[in-house]
């Protein structure tokens, strides 16, 4: 294994360190593990909390900031948070209005948020209300499983739900919103290769030179099935295709498309993965107003893709272009 | 042996506890591999982690009593776990705590109960049915036989050696599986053939308590 | 080879095409393989052009928009443009004020911006002024050879300089200007892999396990010297060391820290790296005031990092925090 | 062969071209492994893109003499390369042209003149001395061992094919060098034991020279 650290065990917590200074506009307890916009909790405004695992960086603490969270726990590599980290950061950000949890859905993420959340009402009276984002087609028969994946549809959610919660709107319609912004939203990805988990200092799974993972998840989780190795432009539907199937998107004021990259994949190639998909959309007749094309929720050194999209109306539309200064996003300030 | 066993101490639950975390230990590639083949590669990480600190804690503040040695237990998973496994282990080891009635040494029965309490906690919690693929498929088949032998009249060191014989076999069969439950729910059909990590570290926890308490038991007896 | 591509003699073309359609902000001259503000030439400003090999995306398309450059020349993977496309551009971009070349020092580049300044001095009557950057230090013996790579500083001096064009400054002060920023700056890279340049289809040098290339260039070029895998406390001084050896940092108004990650490195490990970094510069009097963390000049899927430290003081303080709209950089607007 | 060959053609020197585009497609993969050892592994790549033009451009449109042919050529790789060879090998046939002094045929003296020419052009150009490990060390001694084989009386075949030898042992010369130029001079004394692909390709231009210009000026005698 080869990676830029010192002792595995110690990655989370040094990364944290380099973070803190790098991030003047940021404030880390480093104890717990929570990053925090400095000026938190914001005074009116409903404090928006999300975090998960580490090791998808510029997610989650790269959202942190005016215009998107408030603050995140960042757990292990690939390992939700603790109850303990979450009840502090509610706490801490919640100015009186209120503290919405952002919640990507895994088994882990959800158990810890609902026992934090049951802390929090214990301890403080805090209301807390919690949103799972979900929108990974990959996993098709999510009824009688853990369900859906949350993958890049959060930064939509965080994006929009952010802007909302600037314009001083209350818990229960930010919540709202979250939901109406995650139901908009599908995505799917895929892998060429493995990550290496630092612990474990060798890929998570072999992948043959001339194969590919699709319906790949976010921690290297093996995906729905695998193909031969394939160009391109046969790729790009085998991730369009089942969000297209999966939910209609040519009603509304166009869509967002979001093409991530895993971690290893050079920007280059995740240009032209988009210029395929748009090709895709275009024929399906689906109208991307707003790209986002960059690695926004990486797996450590996977090289691979996703493409999210979420259905935009006239209100999404305004709420996503309105100013944001994050690490990660950033425009109008 | 004869029924009527002595009851299990303080000392010998905490002999079972850095049981499990020595067991851990010695299993976490192992663990951790099998979370890489229909996971995300830290269950061994992940344990380990978790009940290193148990054993720190052990080691700073010993407990008072059962019920205190297991709400601490409990605690320390959920602080320092995440994942899955931490609320579910930490759930496990929290609702075993008020199941002790404030015991200092626990009767066979009351033991047996308070592990069913567990249970419960981790399947309250987590909502997993037997068969789907997750800790539950070694943990109930476990107390099952442990519940069985004590009614059986069984000393509690044979009832906890037939608990952990029956995890062993409730970990083995999730293998052929489809998980319906956690991260390996994802993998659909492609989950089959793969030896659940949960169920793996359940079945490691159960024979440490065959090894320790139902040892220290038979010692005792 | 596992790359998201076609054919890899296409892959510059098609990469280009989904940044086209993924930037509305920005004018592609997909012929002559040009990247345009859509706005160019902005009157009464200065044109500021750079570009060279395709590869080092978000560099040097990502640096174009308001307070940035004005257009990018794309060539193939690490291979500079070529004169036309220079002198095309040059053209365009020129409102009057006259045009300025930020070149980063390769043979090829400096050779191919040499070949368009006669060409558009003799077929226009653009003023052209060229600025080399070349601020790598793990070339020692720069008098006798190629010279300094341009390297990380480029980030810095376009950055820089693009906010001072903005204010209307003369080309003759914007290329002093620029001079300044490159003197002032200096960087250093490592490798922990190759990339596998897509044309080659493998990796352009063998590294086994368990070494590293200190020194390594940003097209794969193999470095000064290999040593074995070591620890990120023990790699951050082989960086920062033979930097603040070439250069005296510690007067001023503190310095820029750029960490750039060269492609396929978690920005998890880019973070601890900066934590490394700055101890050291700590211990060494050398005071960071401003940071960037991240992959902003890539080498395909290579995994490393390189550091770039550049003095400040209060006028390249003010021009480095002025507005800027780049997909690549953007703040304060 | 008696000296006072006969001429050089504008069909012969297009062979030379397409000659030279047949052995660098032939040769891509050792020029780009040449310059993945020290440099960045895209000299085939480079110099196949580049002389794949030259030859759509001589299909497209037939030069009307060799000045003509050569501006052609030599913008045609100034225009479709790039990197460092794009100026160097463009710049080489650039300065050709005017050297022919407008000839229908080129006579020994004046293929050579011109050749120099070009040697001239990339000296200019990239400031290369003689072994600092760049094309320059191929093309120099070939051009030496041309003028001096024409001054002693040979045919321009025999010249050439002497030129063809120099560049090779040129080419192979570079291999102990240290790269003072270009790209390989950032490895310092790591860049020696490693033949330069510019060499290499300047050897395959000299030698598809000997094959096509040689060859049908002896056929010619
Ligand atoms: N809903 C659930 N109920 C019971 N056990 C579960 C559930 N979800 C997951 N598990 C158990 O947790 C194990 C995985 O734990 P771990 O790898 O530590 O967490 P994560 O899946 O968050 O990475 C699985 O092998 C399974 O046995
Ligand atoms: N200054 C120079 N003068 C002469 N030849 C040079 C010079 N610099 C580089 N070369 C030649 O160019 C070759 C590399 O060409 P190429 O790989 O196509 O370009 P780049 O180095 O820009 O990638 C070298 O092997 C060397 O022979
Ligand atoms: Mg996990
Ligand atoms: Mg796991
Ligand atoms: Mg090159
Ligand atoms: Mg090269």
């Amino acid at each position: 294994m080869k990676k830029l650290l010192n002792d595995p065990a110690d990655l989370v917590a040094e990364s944290l360190r380099g973070l803190d200074r790098a991030h003047p506009e940021l404030r880390v307890d480093h104890e717990n593990r929570i990053i925090y916009r400095a000026d938190a909790p914001v005074s009116g405004k409903v404090g928006l909390l999300s975090g998960g695992g580490s090791g998808h960086e510029p997610a989650h603490a790269g959202f942190i900031g005016p215009g998107m969270l408030d603050a995140v726990c960042a757990g292990e590599v690939f390992t939700s948070p603790v109850p303990d980290q979450m009840a502090e950061a509610t706490k801490n950000i919640d100015s009186g209005a209120g503290v919405l949890h952002l919640v990507w859905n895994y088994t882990g993420d959800v158990m810890n948020f609902d026992m934090a959340a049951e802390l929090a009402a214990a301890e403080t009276d805090t209301t807390v209300e919690a949103v799972v984002m979900n929108d990974d087609v990959a996993v098709e028969d999510s009824l009688f499983t853990a369900g859906r994946r949350g993958t890049g549809a959060a930064i939509a959610v965080e994006k929009i739900v952010g802007a909302a919660a600037e314009q001083g709107r209350s818990l229960s319609e930010l919540a709202d919103l979250a939901r109406r912004v995650n139901d908009n939203s599908r995505s799917m990805g895929m892998a060429l290769t493995s990550c290496t988990v630092p612990a474990k200092g060798s890929p998570t799974f072999d992948l043959p030179d001339d194969e590919i993972e699709i319906g790949i998840g976010i921690h290297g989780e093996p995906g729905r099935r695998r193909v031969p190795l394939a160009p391109a432009h046969e790729i790009a539907p085998m991730l369009v295709d089942p969000v297209l199937a999966d939910r209609d998107f040519t009603g509304g004021d166009g869509v967002l498309v979001f093409v991530n990259g895993t971690g290893a994949t050079p920007l280059l190639e995740l240009y032209l993965m988009y210029g395929e998909i748009a090709a895709l959309l275009d024929k399906a007749g689906v109208v991307p107003v707003r790209t986002l094309v960059g690695p926004y929720v990486t797996s450590l050194d996977m090289a691979g893709c996703s493409v999210s999209i979420t259905q935009l109306d006239d209100e999404l539309l305004r709420l996503w272009d309105a100013p944001v200064a994050t690490s990660g996003l950033r425009w109008g300030m | 042996m004869a029924a009527g066993s002595p009851g299990v101490d303080l000392d010998t639950l905490q002999r079972w506890l850095r049981a499990f975390a020595a067991s851990v230990a010695e299993h976490k590639d192992e663990l951790t591999d099998l979370d890489a083949a229909i996971g995300d590669a830290d269950h061994g990480a992940n344990m380990h982690r978790g009940m290193s600190a148990v054993v720190d804690a052990l080691d700073a503040a010993p407990a008072a009593d059962p019920a205190a040695l297991f709400k601490q237990t409990g605690m320390t998973l959920v602080k320092s776990v995440g994942g899955a496994s931490g609320p579910l282990y930490g759930t496990w080891f929290l609702r075993m705590a008020p199941a002790t009635g404030g015991a200092t040494t626990l009767d066979p029965e009351t033991f047996a109960k308070a592990l069913r309490a567990g249970l419960e906690g981790v399947v309250a919690r987590g909502k997993a049915e037997l068969g789907d693929k997750t800790m539950v498929d070694a943990l109930a088949p476990a107390l099952d036989a442990l519940d069985a032998a004590l009614a059986a009249g069984e000393s509690l060191a044979d009832a906890l050696r037939a608990a952990s014989t029956a995890a062993d076999e409730g970990r083995d069969a999730t293998t052929p599986m489809v998980a319906r439950k956690g991260r390996a729910s994802y993998l659909g059909e492609r989950s089959a053939g793969h030896q659940d990590p949960g169920a793996t570290s359940a079945a490691l926890l159960v024979a440490a308590a065959a090894g320790s308490v139902g040892g220290a038991v038979a010692e005792g007896a």
